[in-house]
């Protein structure tokens, strides 16, 4: 008997689907065993978590990185390469792994796990509030002009309603997709330089300025915006499609919840970020490492996306089960909400992980900037700025 | 007794000298037995970590990393230059600027209002004290709703007074203010229930003295009685509200994470940060280090000034 | 008019009645000592009279001034108490300044800060100093003024609160065993001092004690109060030699009281061997119960001859006298003699004695306590005058 | 002092008073209110503290089941109990040669025990996490324990209590006979009752409600303890089950709200034994 | 060999000699009373005989046992504390059983769940039980038995102390103050009982107080301390007649002796008025500062006529006796006299009043305070007798 120690971010999203994957698991393997070691809150506190118990023996054997944050783990050898394993196992691509999909868990072309779960940012919005605001839910608006038109509209009913959620606490994802979808990068291409405070970044930036200026979005705490959205105080909330589950949960049937895609800058070659995570085997002990392999492919595969994609609003990593009716089959017929992320799958592109140590520090900054564009204590070009400098700072001196 | 040992042969003459010190050695072996289970403990979790810390502030230790080097003041100067420290350094000094003082008289006042009410003692003295028993994790929960811009309860009820609600924890220039009011929150129970006790230590006789002594009003009497009678109290509860305004630290993880823009970075979540999230062990016991100087200059200045005007008895 | 008068004061605590209709009148500048055992309501009625307490009823006035209502502040009545209550933290000049400092200065005048910027309150704190060093020369605790309580012998506390009371002139002076927490010498000593500065002072004094030899020795006139009644309120000498109440007997006089129950015999007398007394009809009926009582130091020893024979217990060594403890043989009373020297010198625990008594020092008691009017005779004048 | 009559003052005093309750109770209000609710009813823009479905079975049930709750109870009990059995072994004691014996290292063992008071665990959490880790003691009831077990506060409140206990008593116990440790097993722990209730409200309260700590030598759940259960209760992101959370929180708080009842007057009385008050 | 001996113990304190050499012997079942002012070392020197403080040099001898080494719990001495030490938390049988568990179970015995295990125990136990109740018994506390000193009278807490001290006859019996907390009239009672005890314990006793009267009442010698220093050891008739110090005749007396300071005139006599001692030239020369001590009781007072003319300053009326406090117009000395109140009949403050006294009641001391020899004359008989 193998008993497997896993580790996993974010139990709000994933705490069911763990249980329920792994009870499958065990169903169908009896004799290996998961347990889990406590999870962390986000993604930033999971990596941290595993750095610290590298080499010890509370280290477990498998866990759950954001794809953000696989370029650290792996520049300090944490993950156990999988090519390998995937060089044994030859029926990859009829196990729904086509080479696309492995890509999202690679670095530098080294495969560090298998994606588990991924997302892309939505648009989620309140079309009782749409509608008392003279818009037609039917048709939420495509651009980011039309957006802030919306919201200033919605904004004007009073009663204390808001117009917009933007998520852009926590991390640079959200960022990202502003970025991303006017076509930027965060630095330039051989990474010796910042590029996020080009034009591209200037253009993002400007968005969150007129959110606020132009659509009166108020500074949200992360958990405030959503707890006002779910209590119909906001009329469009910006996030990724993993919250989708939780938030027709808290929804219930106070107001009529709708998704749309979210707005690209540019229209044309605009990208999103793709969030969300990879399982990652930890464990240097091969008899173990079999175990983790049945493990990883077992969660990250049809049956996993099964589980992840209804539970959560993830968007499907694994073809077999976005095709096979086995799995997926008319979920997304019956369930229009889980369509936005879906139809905006071709967009993504990997969530852009900075090189070195402080990794985790360069996102904290890119957020606290846009925190003074939010509450209006800089401009968009400072804020732009500082963090660009700060940035640089922080980036390994090559 | 140095002499004594010092000449055994002397010792030896007087029987009564040794009978002396064979008793007083025997007390004094039975002190030491009975102390060394916390002398120990005291060296293995304190003292001998506070010079690691002293030490590793010193080096550019970092977790998951084997080996260090010895960095010199290095540290000490990043320290200086770096913005996310000073800011929480100030943050942490407004904090307890109005956690202490507004705990320690809020406390006081009801303490006297309470001591001198016959009904209902026990459910006040229950009801204060309750947030102190409670577990911040949670109740950080309800605050972050109660605190809520748009749907929360506070804010409604100023709008029932037609005061624009502020954006409590989400606005940096009312964030510090809002986890103060949960920081008093969660202390007033504890110096409430030390105040308590130091007033019911009062010599009644003293309250007639003043009442015969011309003390009309219960102003004169407090001056003239309880407030210099409940000096040590005082001492040691403010002793205890800087201690504890000053570590202040669950709050912030679980409400603001720091944010926004720093605004709540507060010294130990800077430290745990640095620590044990960004795992820099070397800077963040510099960081330590410095935070233990400013509770040792702290006290040290807190019992100057009330040592000279506390008096006991 | 007198100084001070208490009528009638009726006080209970949750239903137990502590004072049972107290009255009392002083003259000016008579001192008054309130005795009583433990619990009698002393403290009570001494607090009702500062207005630290209030009656259930009864009246209080000073002079010609009703102060039933008044809040403590606001009468001139001081009072040293028997903890002292000195302010711990505040030095003993400081400490005998409160009084003046709450009645002379006004509220703004008193404030921390802007105190000093009041018109007047210069003044007015030089004039409060020089009172408190006056008063602090008069009790000769002048060296002293710059210590705090902590610093201070119990006899050096006592006179700062005595400071304390009287640098204010108060209409009436109270004071509740200012003396208990003193040790024998310095209460014998302390005894003086008071009366000499009650006498100085010309103020109406009620003091409470429970010590007798402290109320007799004192007072012009002694209250015995016995649970919760004033039982007799008369000169020291009269509550001695002229008790109207068993209990003020028992309670005054060291060593206690013998005392003795008996039947009034069918002559209408009740004696102690052949010293009898006779009693009024109208007092007392034949064969009913009373209580003879008679001071150790009146009960005479002798070895032989005339007495009622008594086995010695105890004799105890004082000094200056000797007390004597026997058991008289007939009825098993214990009787207690006060000799001197002289008089006790061989006797010894065991020795047969013989006890006899002047009979016109014996007092009868009712058995109700009240005392009972009666004729001194000797067993032979019984049958001729008695019961006449 | 408390008159029986309801005299204008009074009136103020209580309604002051009742207020201030009210505010302080506020949070707990609505806590009770929310673990009533259903997830769609919690987050409404109406303020009502009546849940419109009543919704309690439902989430204690879910607090009960999502959480191992009692795991986290049983550590949490398990861990204050072995930190507060710790702490009084060694601190009364050492409290007592302080007090009451005659030996050189007292004066510097007070000026430990002063310093002591100052130094937080947030302090050398750094060096004993890197020990712990050093030796593998992470994740285990040593770890969670071992740092508590001295405390100086204890050592100094007992200290005060002992002084103010008559020498003589002692004495006395001496000449029946009695060695030191028997002195402490039959006279002053018996006779510190009061210093003892007060002094375990103090730890267990600070203990149990501590995340610093736990959050970081845990990391595995059979160790968690309750403020750590909860805090990966605690929806991540996007509001999660609220309810189900207060639930858990109200079945978290309610050990410790009915221990402080039910010692809270002997706790008072402790308190103003032991010279804290001074 | 006496059943206690203490030899020349000395003892300081941060170096301030408590203790200047102290020796003392009580011979078996004594009972001697250690008296002196408060801070002589009384307590001290109890402490250090139990053991519970290690004299700087010194022995101590019990029968034929040297203790001086050993620990306060292997000496057989039992104590009895001025608080009582009662444990607090057992009730009053549990109390006196104390020292009876302890010496008589083992450890093993003693252990909370095991005891009742091991061999012995019950027999042990039920021993106890017996001892403790017929200890409570003769006490005439076995009704109390079952309650906590909370619970009980200081009265009946003394006897539990004292019954927790019996109950194991120890080889010698020490009190420290056992009265002291005890009010007035149980404290009369109580000595009785205290005597009463020693004599069917017939163990050696010392019992310290600072009280006198208890000293010379219930002792068979009484020890007089003075800074230390033991001044005098002797029957408590001779400590009160013929003080060897002039401290002891000042200390020891109620009130206090009069003293009187004088030159040796050129006759070699000192004196009051027409009383006049002789005193010897090996001892005194002429012309040297000596003492004079007269009991308040010895003092006569006459209205008019012989003796030294003084004038009332106080009276202080005690009910059996009167105190009269009054100034020598020669010397200005003031003198103190006891009188009966019929003596004192009449007299008060600022009356002028004539004194004397009967020479051989008079003592003298030289400037060291040693007594000194002398012999009484009448002033006639001076110039021929004296000096010679
Ligand atoms: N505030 C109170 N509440 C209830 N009972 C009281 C209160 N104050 C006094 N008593 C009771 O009233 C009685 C008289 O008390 P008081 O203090 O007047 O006695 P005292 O004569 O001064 O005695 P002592 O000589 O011991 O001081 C006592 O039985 C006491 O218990
Ligand atoms: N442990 C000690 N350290 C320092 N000084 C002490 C100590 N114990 C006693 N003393 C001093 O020794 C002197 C004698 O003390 P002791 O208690 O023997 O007096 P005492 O005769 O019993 O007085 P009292 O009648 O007041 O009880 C005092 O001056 C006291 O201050
Ligand atoms: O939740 P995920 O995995 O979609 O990641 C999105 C970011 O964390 C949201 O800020
Ligand atoms: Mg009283
Ligand atoms: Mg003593």
């Amino acid at each position: 008997d193998t008993t497997l120690t896993v580790h996993y971010p974010m139990p709000g999203f994933f705490k069911d689907v763990m249980d329920t994957i792994s009870k499958k698991f065990m169903e169908e393997n009896p004799d290996i065993k998961i347990q889990f070691a406590n999870p962390s809150a986000t993604y930033e506190e999971g990596i941290q978590t595993i750095m610290r118990q590298v080499g010890t023996s509370e280290m477990p054997d498998l866990t759950f990185i954001g794809l953000n944050r696989l370029r650290m783990a792996d520049e300090r050898g944490i993950p156990v390469d999988m090519g390998t394993l995937i060089a044994k196992d030859q029926n990859m691509a009829e196990q729904g792994f086509s080479d696309n999909i492995l890509k999202l868990a690679q670095v530098d072309g080294k495969q560090v796990g298998l994606a588990f779960a991924t997302s892309n940012p939505i648009m989620y919005y309140n079309a009782d509030l749409v509608k008392q605001a003279g818009g037609n839910p039917d048709t939420p608006p495509k651009t980011w002009d039309e957006v802030i038109a919306l919201g200033a509209k919605i904004k004007a009913l009073g009663n204390g309603v808001d117009s917009i959620d933007f998520r852009w606490q926590g991390d640079d994802w959200m960022f990202s997709a502003l970025l991303f979808g006017a076509g930027g990068t965060m630095l330039n291409e051989d990474e010796t330089e910042v590029a996020f405070n080009g034009p591209a970044g200037q253009k993002a930036m400007e968005v969150v300025d007129r959110l606020v200026k132009e659509a009166g979005m108020p500074v949200f705490t992360k958990p405030a915006g959503e707890q006002a959205f779910v209590a119909g105080k906001v009329g469009i909330a910006f996030q990724t499609t993993g919250a989708l589950r939780n938030t027709i949960k808290n929804v219930g049937d106070k107001f009529d919840l709708r998704t749309a895609e979210i707005p690209l800058i540019d229209a044309e070659n605009g990208k999103l970020p793709t969030g969300g995570n990879a399982v990652v085997i930890l464990t240097k002990d091969e008899a173990k490492q079999d175990a983790a392999w049945k493990f990883a492919k077992f969660a990250a595969g049809p049956y996993g996306a099964s589980v992840v994609v209804p539970g959560t609003g993830y968007v499907p990593n694994n073809e077999l089960a976005a095709k096979s009716p086995e799995y997926l089959g008319d979920f997304y017929e019956k369930n229009p909400l889980f369509q936005a992320g879906l139809k905006q799958m071709p967009r993504m592109i990997p969530w852009y992980a900075f090189p070195g140590a402080n990794g985790v520090r360069v996102t904290q900054t890119i957020v606290d900037n846009t925190s003074r564009v939010v509450d209006q204590s800089a401009t968009p070009q400072e804020a732009l700025d500082d963090a660009a400098s700060e940035v640089k700072r922080l980036l390994p001196r090559k | 007794m140095a002499e004594i040992v010092a000449t055994p042969s002397q010792g030896q003459t007087f029987g009564k000298v040794s009978a002396r010190s064979s008793a007083a050695r025997h007390e004094a072996r039975t002190a030491w037995l009975l102390a060394a289970p916390a002398i120990l403990l005291t060296f293995f979790f304190i003292v001998l970590p506070v010079f690691a810390v002293i030490t590793l502030g010193f080096t550019d230790f970092e977790l998951g990393y084997s080996g260090f080097q010895f960095v010199g003041a290095e540290n000490y100067l990043e320290l200086f230059g770096d913005r996310t420290f000073r800011q929480s350094l100030w943050n942490t000094f407004v904090y307890a600027a109005i956690v202490a003082p507004v705990s320690i008289f809020l406390a006081l006042g009801l303490a006297m209002l309470i001591e001198a009410e016959g009904i209902g003692r026990s459910f006040f003295r229950t009801a204060y004290f309750l947030p102190v028993a409670s577990l911040l994790v949670a109740m950080a929960t309800v605050w972050q709703y109660l605190f809520h811009p748009s749907i929360g309860p506070i804010n409604a009820m100023l709008a029932l007074v037609g005061i624009q609600g502020p954006n409590w924890l989400g606005a940096s220039s009312t964030v510090l203010y809002s986890l103060a009011i949960i920081g008093i929150w969660q202390t007033v129970g504890f110096n409430l229930v030390l105040f308590l006790a130091g007033l019911t230590a009062i010599p009644r006789d003293l309250y007639a003295a003043a009442e015969v002594d011309g003390a009309r009003s219960a102003w004169d009497r407090f001056r003239l009685v309880t407030w210099p009678m409940l000096g040590p109290t005082t001492l040691f509860v403010t002793t205890i509200s800087v201690i504890n305004a000053v570590k202040v630290f669950e709050t912030v993880k679980t409400l603001t994470e720091g944010g926004p823009n720093k605004a709540s970075e507060v010294l130990l979540f800077t430290i745990y940060q640095e620590g044990f999230v960004y795992l820099r062990v070397g800077y963040a016991s510099a960081m330590t280090v410095v935070f233990l100087a400013i509770l040792i200059v702290l006290m040290i200045v807190q019992y100057r000034i009330q040592d000279q005007q506390v008096h006991y008895t | 008019m007198s100084a001070l008068s208490l009528r009638n004061i009726e006080k209970s605590f949750g239903g137990n009645a502590i004072l049972k209709g107290v009255s009392l009148d002083a003259e000016p500048g008579e001192f008054i000592a309130l005795v009583g055992p433990s619990g009698c309501g002393k403290s009570t009625l001494l607090r009702i009279l500062a207005g630290l307490e209030t009656a259930d009823s009864g009246t209080i006035t000073v002079g010609d001034q009703d102060l039933t209502k008044l809040q403590a502040a606001a009468r001139n009545v001081a009072m040293v108490f028997q903890s002292y209550a000195l302010y711990p933290h505040l030095t003993a000049a400081q400490n005998i300044a409160v009084p003046l400092v709450m009645r002379r200065l006004t509220r703004a005048q008193r404030l921390p800060l802007l105190g000093p910027l009041m018109p007047g309150q210069r003044q007015a704190i030089a004039d409060i100093k020089r009172d408190v060093r006056d008063m602090a020369v008069s009790l000769k605790i002048d060296h002293l003024l710059d210590r705090k309580p902590g610093q201070m012998s119990g006899g050096q506390r006592q006179r700062v609160a005595l400071g304390r009371a009287m640098v204010r002139r108060p209409a009436v002076f109270l004071m509740d065993e200012p003396l208990s927490n003193l040790d024998a010498n310095l209460r014998v000593h302390a005894r003086g001092e008071i009366v000499e500065m009650h006498r100085r002072a010309g103020v109406p004094t009620v003091y409470v004690t429970h010590d007798q030899a402290e109320a007799l020795s004192m007072a012009d006139r002694v209250a015995v109060m016995i649970g919760g009644s004033l039982l007799q309120l008369a000169a020291p000498a009269v509550i001695y030699d002229d008790p109207q109440h068993v209990e003020v007997a028992k309670f005054v006089g060291q060593p206690r009281i013998n005392l003795i129950s008996q039947q009034v015999a069918a002559d209408g007398t009740v004696g102690l061997g052949e010293a009898r007394c006779g009693l009024s009809r109208i007092d007392v009926a034949v064969g009913s119960e009373v209580t003879l009582g008679i001071r150790p130091e009146f009960v005479s020893v002798s070895r032989e001859g005339r007495g009622l024979p008594a086995l010695v217990e105890r004799v105890e060594f004082l000094g200056s006298e000797i007390i004597v403890y026997s058991r008289l043989e007939q009825s098993g009373d214990t009787m207690i003699a006060k000799l001197t020297p002289a008089e006790g010198a061989g006797l010894s625990t065991g020795k047969r004695i013989h006890l006899a008594a002047a009979p016109e020092r014996l007092f009868v008691f009712a058995e109700d306590g009240r005392r009972l009017r009666s004729t001194s005779l000797i067993d032979s004048d019984v049958r001729e005058l008695a019961y006449g | 002092m408390t008159s029986n009559g309801f005299t204008p003052a009074r009136v103020a005093r209580l309604a002051v008073l009742s207020f201030g309750a009210l505010v302080f109770l506020a949070p707990y209000i609505f806590m009770i209110s929310t673990a009533g609710k259903a997830q769609s009813d919690i987050f409404t823009s109406s303020l009502s503290l009546i849940p419109q479905q009543w919704f309690f079975f439902e989430n204690f049930a879910k607090a009960w089941s999502r959480v191992s709750m009692t795991t986290l109870l049983f550590n949490g009990v398990l861990v204050c109990l072995l930190i507060l059995v710790f702490q009084v072994v060694v601190a009364i004691p050492c409290a007592y040669a302080m007090a009451k014996l005659k030996f050189r290292a007292a004066r510097a063992m007070m000026v430990l025990v002063m310093l002591g008071l100052l130094v937080p665990i947030h302090a050398t959490a750094l060096p004993l996490y890197v020990a712990f880790d050093r030796v593998g003691a992470l994740n285990s009831y040593v770890a969670l324990v071992a740092p508590f077990t001295i405390s100086v506060f204890g050592i100094f409140l007992f200290l005060q209590f002992f002084r103010s206990m008559p020498d003589d008593l002692i004495h006395a116990a001496r000449l029946d006979g009695m060695s030191e440790i028997g002195i402490i097993a039959r006279v002053i722990v018996p006779n510190a009752w009061p210093a003892i209730t007060a002094f375990a409200i103090f730890s267990v309260v600070a203990h149990w409600n501590d995340l610093y700590w736990p959050l970081i030598v845990v990391s595995n759940q059979a160790y968690a303890t309750p403020p750590l259960g909860l805090l990966y209760f605690r929806a991540a992101e996007a509001g999660d089950d609220y309810g189900a959370l207060m639930a858990a929180t109200l079945i978290i708080t309610f050990p410790l709200v009915a221990a402080f009842l039910l010692a809270q007057k002997r706790f008072v009385e402790g308190i103003t034994m032991t010279g804290l008050k001074g």
